[in-house]
């Protein structure tokens, strides 16, 4: 009885150590689950899940703490993506965090802007340009269009639009 | 050497863990969707069969027999087998990170998936060497493989076919394991036991 | 291949392809027929997938026939084009253009004045072989020339490939049914082929030339055979390819012929051949024989809708209802009007539109001729689609993949391979739209491509911000230091408003805004 | 003038699907017209219950799924499965059990799947195979073929309409008296027994080369693949692929101990060699898209049935080969992709 105790104690403790043994020898490969997810989002930066940024938001649903399908801009190609890499079902788009709409891209308005400079640190993607006291404008090729830069602004002269560049490329390809 | 070889077809082809013994049916439909996924699977599951069915005869026979301890049988499979499992959790979390985190729960759960324990138990019953031990052992993971790399390409195709609403999912996945069933039922008698 | 063999013996079938009914009706009926020029030219500028020309003349000028009336910008494949007769332009402006989804391109309208004056600027060459390589490529720039088998890519530049071509195969296959305009040309004109083709061995500098004809076109193989007897330049030989479709496609026809592929991706000359149409090739001759660019083309008009088929010598601008006019006009069969081919050409909507150098036939189908109205059905994996396609790909498998859409899968299947060729859809008795969804399919990966482009510069921009941003921190809470320790070394400020200070710089943290 | 607008190619050269599956049926009428003469008129019967079963189950979950009924109903691929099945049952089946075989290979294994091109496994495989596991006894009851004895009396068409309709024979008839095992499963029971080939090929059930009647039904069938293949309706691959993959084991194992394994022209002309080979394994909704693929999908029926024939429990194994094939299918196409043009050499 004790001797068998004992036998199954020492048999646990070996496994045991073998398994610790084992966790720290073993190499980790480079690239993490938080990196592919990363890599299917938008890059919006837009902070509509609900997540302060793309890869906040890689991160939690990696840590099952997000569904896939709270990513408005990436609409239903991210939430595909997403299902794919994590091969779970794809759902529809959780429209609480916001409809998918048509590419669109901030315009400001340059007659009404002061030149306060404050949507130059709400872009996420430096998109804007401008300085203090000079009207400001965004860059349309690299606006995500995040919509974070309507808020900042304190005369209300930023609107969206929808993004026709890629059209363009589209009719010329 | 012969009966090793008949061991392992039986237990792959004849007497499949999955469709005649209806054992592990739990990954194989959770596990399944995807190939790359179901392969993963497939490896982790095979491994830890083997070594549990080679460590757990080895304990029995050169430990708990002795010893006179049978009845701590259970519990010290069970060490082993989550052994198994977790030297094998560690190893796909670290090398590949994405695997581990579709197959989630499922890698853990092997732990209680009845095919293993299963294997283990009735080896003690069966098995008069060391080496038949280990032939069962793989002739459980190549059976169990074989059936969830099939599957999950079955599966993989489904996803393309115009299923009716009520039966997409879980629904065809059980109708197609019943088929796949039907089909090993043409290997009834190839060995005899 | 290099031994300079002419041989009647066709080569043999691949495994791929269709075999079609040929309906060459307009090319037995007879000869080429020269179209006077219509009351109105519409010249477009956009006459490839290359960049629009840039327009050189005003409304009211009096223009020539060769006169140059735009240029081909420096970049983007564009070309130049010529006035096709005398006349007064009329216009410069938005047309409705064949090949831009029903939309319009802008063109110089001309009133032709039927005196046929020749602009003066272009004369013969009398010995075309003693110019240098690249002067020939000027030249040829310089009339206009586009490979008018259907790329429309610019000749000059496919004759610019840099050294070790092997071999010139000039591409007389119309595989496509009822196209006979290259079939015609080779009858009536192979010696002039011929001439053209020697200009181009000497402008690729190459000691080898293949006339790819079709088993079934025995008029043009005797023609051609013919003038490379008199010709007696044993660098020119003829190679018979077998009556299949898609034979005169370039890759499939290098392929038949050399038996070399040409990598995804790759040009002809990495195989170290040049393909050219025998259109192309006799464009060039009548530039260096007879100073006349390219401002004419040979147009088969065919089909059951039309009056009286026949291969037409048109000039370039001349719209499509008076091509039919002059080809015995409309039947009252006429159901479809199509450019090009049955599998590849595209329905036109109307008959105003202008001849571009792209137009090889001009089918007037009847109900008949058409797609016939048929029920599609659900693929069952028959395979004759993947046993017929020239870029051996699975257009079954594809298809499956195209519902999802599954545009990882349908990369690496291949999707961007499709020639579009239409053997798939001809095959399928399913009948299956298979091209049209490949087209959709390609369009839905490209714009998938685009937003994954946009994506990652998003992230790249925002990292560079991020970088910019902790910079930026950093240089602030050195710059706050510098200031805590030059006022703590002059000893002019007490202690408890040092600590404050301080307190103010330890709390700063990097990453913090405020 | 306003002109049709339609999309590249403007041409469609290929025969319509509801074509190609009235030619298999066409093409199935030797078999029919062989498996009469031996065995009497009870396959017409089931071929009769298939074909309305099947029609109606069809018609029935079409109009469930709000699908058009006439279009699919008129493409005659749920009479071929049907007509299919019915060929493999034997003549004398009572109807409830064709019945259930039908209704399981148009219900379950085709429209549960999504239908005509979707179905993952053969429809009157997976049919058969069902009634092969529910009802053994009535799957092995084949009445004697014409010839065995001199003095044989067919059975009377009353005699089979009874059996059919109740499953019993009147009772002055003894079933045993005109049924039989069928060549191999005589085969197979007596080599149990430790006979010989030799003892057992002169038994009474035995022709020149195989199962009495068996080898010209066979005969007849291949005839009627052969013209499928000459219209190209089916390609050589698959029927090649299983023929080699079920004689070549055949022949090996014949050389090596002819006394306990019967010949290659044996299993060539025995049991659904045939009819598998021109008609069940070339459905090509179930089989590889390839043609390699299709070649190893081949081989692998010709193998599995060879297995089960030789080693197995059941007499032929061409169902239960189809249907562990049609598994591999997905697997077999994701490793048997042809090269692309332009990519590698």
């Amino acid at each position: 009885m004790v001797a068998g105790l004992l036998l199954l104690a020492l048999l646990t403790g070996l496994l045991g150590l073998v398994l610790v043994v084992s966790a720290r020898r073993i190499p980790a490969d480079a690239i993490t689950v938080v990196d592919r997810l990363d890599s299917v989002l938008p890059h919006t930066q837009c902070g509509r899940c609900g997540y302060s940024g793309c890869r906040p938001y890689a991160a939690a649903i990696a840590a099952g703490e997000a569904d896939i399908n709270q990513c408005p801009p990436g609409g239903d190609e991210v939430i595909v993506a997403l299902s794919q890499l994590l091969g779970r079902p794809a759902k529809a788009l959780d429209e609480s965090f916001g409809l998918a709409g048509p590419p669109i891209v901030a315009v400001v308005d340059e007659d009404i802007c002061i030149g306060c400079a404050r949507c130059l640190d709400a872009c996420p993607v430096d998109a804007i340009l401008g300085a203090a006291k000079f009207s400001h404008t965004v860059i349309e090729n690299e606006c995500t269009g995040c919509e974070l830069c309507i808020p900042a602004c304190p005369v209300d002269c930023i609107t969206v639009t929808e993004n026709t560049s890629q059209l363009d490329a589209r009719a010329a390809h | 050497m012969t009966d090793l070889v008949l061991i392992i077809i039986a237990t792959v082809l004849v007497n499949n863990l999955v469709l005649t013994k209806f054992l592990g049916l739990c990954p194989l439909l959770g596990a399944s969707t995807k190939f790359e996924t179901a392969v993963g699977m497939s490896l982790a599951t095979t491994f830890v069969l083997t070594l549990a069915a080679a460590g757990s005869y080895l304990v029995d026979r050169y430990v708990l027999v002795p010893l006179d301890i049978e009845y701590l049988r259970l519990i010290s499979f069970i060490v082993i087998i989550a052994a198994a499992v977790q030297f094998t959790d560690t190893v796909m979390r670290r090398s590949s990170p994405m695997l581990h985190q579709v197959l989630g729960l499922f890698v853990p759960l092997i732990t209680t998936n009845c095919a293993v324990l299963g294997i283990a138990l009735l080896n003690v019953q069966r098995s008069v060497s060391f080496l038949q031990a280990v032939a069962y052992g793989i002739g459980g993971g190549l059976g169990f493989s074989l059936v969830m790399v099939l599957f999950s390409g079955v599966r993989e195709r489904l996803d393309f076919a115009d299923v009716p609403t009520p039966f997409r999912g879980t629904a065809i996945a059980l109708v197609t394991a019943g088929m796949m069933a039907l089909g090993f039922i043409g290997f009834t008698g190839l060995v005899q036991e | 291949m290099s031994n300079g063999r002419t041989s009647n013996q066709a080569l043999p079938l691949p495994a791929w392809g269709v075999r079609l009914e040929s309906r060459k009706i307009a090319a037995e009926t007879g000869p080429i027929n020269k179209m006077p020029p219509p009351g109105e030219l519409i010249v477009a500028l956009k006459q490839n997938v290359g960049v629009p020309a840039e327009p050189i003349v005003q409304p009211g000028d009096r223009v020539l026939k060769g006169q140059p009336i735009a240029t081909a910008p420096r970049w983007g494949l564009g070309v130049a084009v010529h006035a096709p007769t005398s006349g007064t332009v009329t216009a410069l402006e938005e047309r409705p253009i064949p090949g831009a989804g029903g939309g319009t391109g802008e063109s110089v309208v001309i009133e032709p004045d039927s005196k046929e004056e020749r602009y003066a600027g272009y004369v013969a060459q009398p010995n075309p072989l003693g110019l240098s390589p690249p002067q020939i490529r000027n030249d040829i720039t310089e009339a206009g020339i586009v490979g008018l088998g259907g790329a429309l890519f610019p000749t000059a530049t496919k004759l610019n490939p840099g050294s070790g071509i092997q071999a010139l195969i000039l591409n007389g296959v119309e595989c496509e049914p009822y196209i006979s305009a290259d079939n015609a040309l080779l009858i009536e004109r192979s010696d002039q082929v011929l001439l053209g083709a020697a200009v181009m061995l000497r402008a690729l500098d190459c000691d080898e030339c293949l006339v790819a004809v079709k088993a079934d076109m025995a008029e043009a193989r005797a023609a051609v055979q013919e003038a490379i007897d008199a010709l007696g330049d044993d660098r020119i030989s003829m190679v018979v390819v077998p009556a299949f479709y898609p034979a005169g496609g370039e890759r499939q026809l290098i392929e038949l012929i050399t038996g070399k592929e040409v990598q995804a991706g790759g040009l002809p000359w990495d195989v170290g051949v040049v393909c050219q149409n025998v259109g192309t090739v006799a464009a060039v001759a009548k530039f260096f024989g007879a100073g006349e660019p390219l401002i004419s083309r040979i147009v088969t008009v065919t089909g059951n809708g039309v009056g009286a088929p026949a291969n037409v010598e048109v000039m370039i601008g001349t719209p499509i209802g008076d091509l039919v006019e002059f080809a015995g006009g409309y039947t009252d069969a006429a159901a479809g009007l199509v450019m090009g081919g049955p599998m590849m050409g595209f329905s036109l909507p109307h008959d105003q539109l202008p001849v571009t150098k792209a137009t090889n036939c001009i089918l007037v189908a009847d109900q008949a001729e058409l797609d016939p109205s048929v029920r599609e059905m659900p693929c069952i994996r028959c395979g004759e689609c993947a046993r017929a396609c020239p870029a051996t790909l699975m257009p079954q498998q594809l298809l499956a993949l195209a519902r999802g859409p599954d545009y990882a899968a349908l990369e690496s299947q291949g999707l961007q391979d499709c020639i579009e060729c239409g053997c798939c859809d001809y095959v399928c008795p399913s009948y299956i739209p298979l091209t049209s969804r490949f087209i959709e399919a390609k369009q839905g990966l490209w714009e998938n491509h685009l937003v994954a482009q946009r994506s990652e510069r998003a992230l790249h921009r925002y990292e560079a911000r991020g970088k910019r941003l902790e910079r930026r921190e950093r240089d602030r809470s050195n710059e706050l230091q510098r200031q805590v320790d030059e006022i703590g070394a002059a000893g002019e400020i007490d202690a408890e408003a040092l600590r404050q200070l301080k307190q103010r710089v330890k709390s700063k943290k990097p990453g913090d805004n405020t | 003038m306003k002109f049709a607008n339609n999309a590249a190619p403007h041409w469609r050269g290929a025969e319509s699907v509801p074509v190609l599956m009235r030619q298999v049926l066409y093409a199935l009428v030797p078999a029919l017209i062989g498996l009469v003469w031996f065995f009497g008129s009870g396959i017409i019967l089931n071929i009769l219950v298939a074909a309305v079963v099947a029609l109606g189950c069809e018609a029935l979950v079409l109009r469930i799924r709000k699908r058009p009924v006439g279009l699919f109903i008129s493409d005659y691929s749920a009479l071929v499965t049907a007509v299919l099945l019915a060929m493999s049952l034997p003549p004398l089946t009572p109807w409830w059990v064709t019945a259930t075989g039908t209704v399981f290979a148009i219900v379950f294994a085709k429209h549960l799947y999504g239908g005509l091109g979707h179905n993952v496994f053969n429809p009157a495989m997976a049919g058969y195979a069902v009634l092969l596991v529910s009802f053994p006894e009535d799957m092995a009851a084949w009445p004697l073929p014409r010839g065995v004895a001199p003095d044989q009396q067919a059975l009377s068409l009353l005699t089979v309409l009874q059996y059919w309709a109740t499953g019993a024979m009147p009772i002055d008839v003894s079933v045993d008296a005109f049924t039989a095992a069928t060549p191999l499963n005589s085969v197979k029971g007596q080599l149990g027994m430790m006979r010989t080939m030799q003892e057992i090929v002169g038994g009474p059930l035995f022709g020149n080369i195989a199962g009495r009647g068996w080898e010209w039904i066979n005969t007849a069938t291949a005839l009627g693949g052969g013209w499928l293949l000459y219209r190209r309706i089916i390609r050589w691959q698959i029927p090649t692929a299983m023929l080699i993959g079920l004689l070549v084991p055949a022949l090996v194992l014949y050389i090596v101990d002819p006394a306990t394994h019967p010949s290659p022209a044996f299993h060539l002309l025995s049991g659904g060699t045939m009819l598998g080979v021109f008609f069940i394994a070339t459905d090509p909704v179930s089989a590889a898209a390839s043609n390699r693929g299709r070649l190893i999908y081949g081989l692998g029926i010709g193998i599995i049935t060879y297995v089960v024939r030789n080693w197995g429990a059941y007499p032929d194994g061409i169902a239960f080969a189809v249907l562990l094939m049609n598994l591999a299918v997905p697997l077999i196409d994701r490793y048997t992709r042809p090269r692309i043009y332009g990519h590698g050499t």
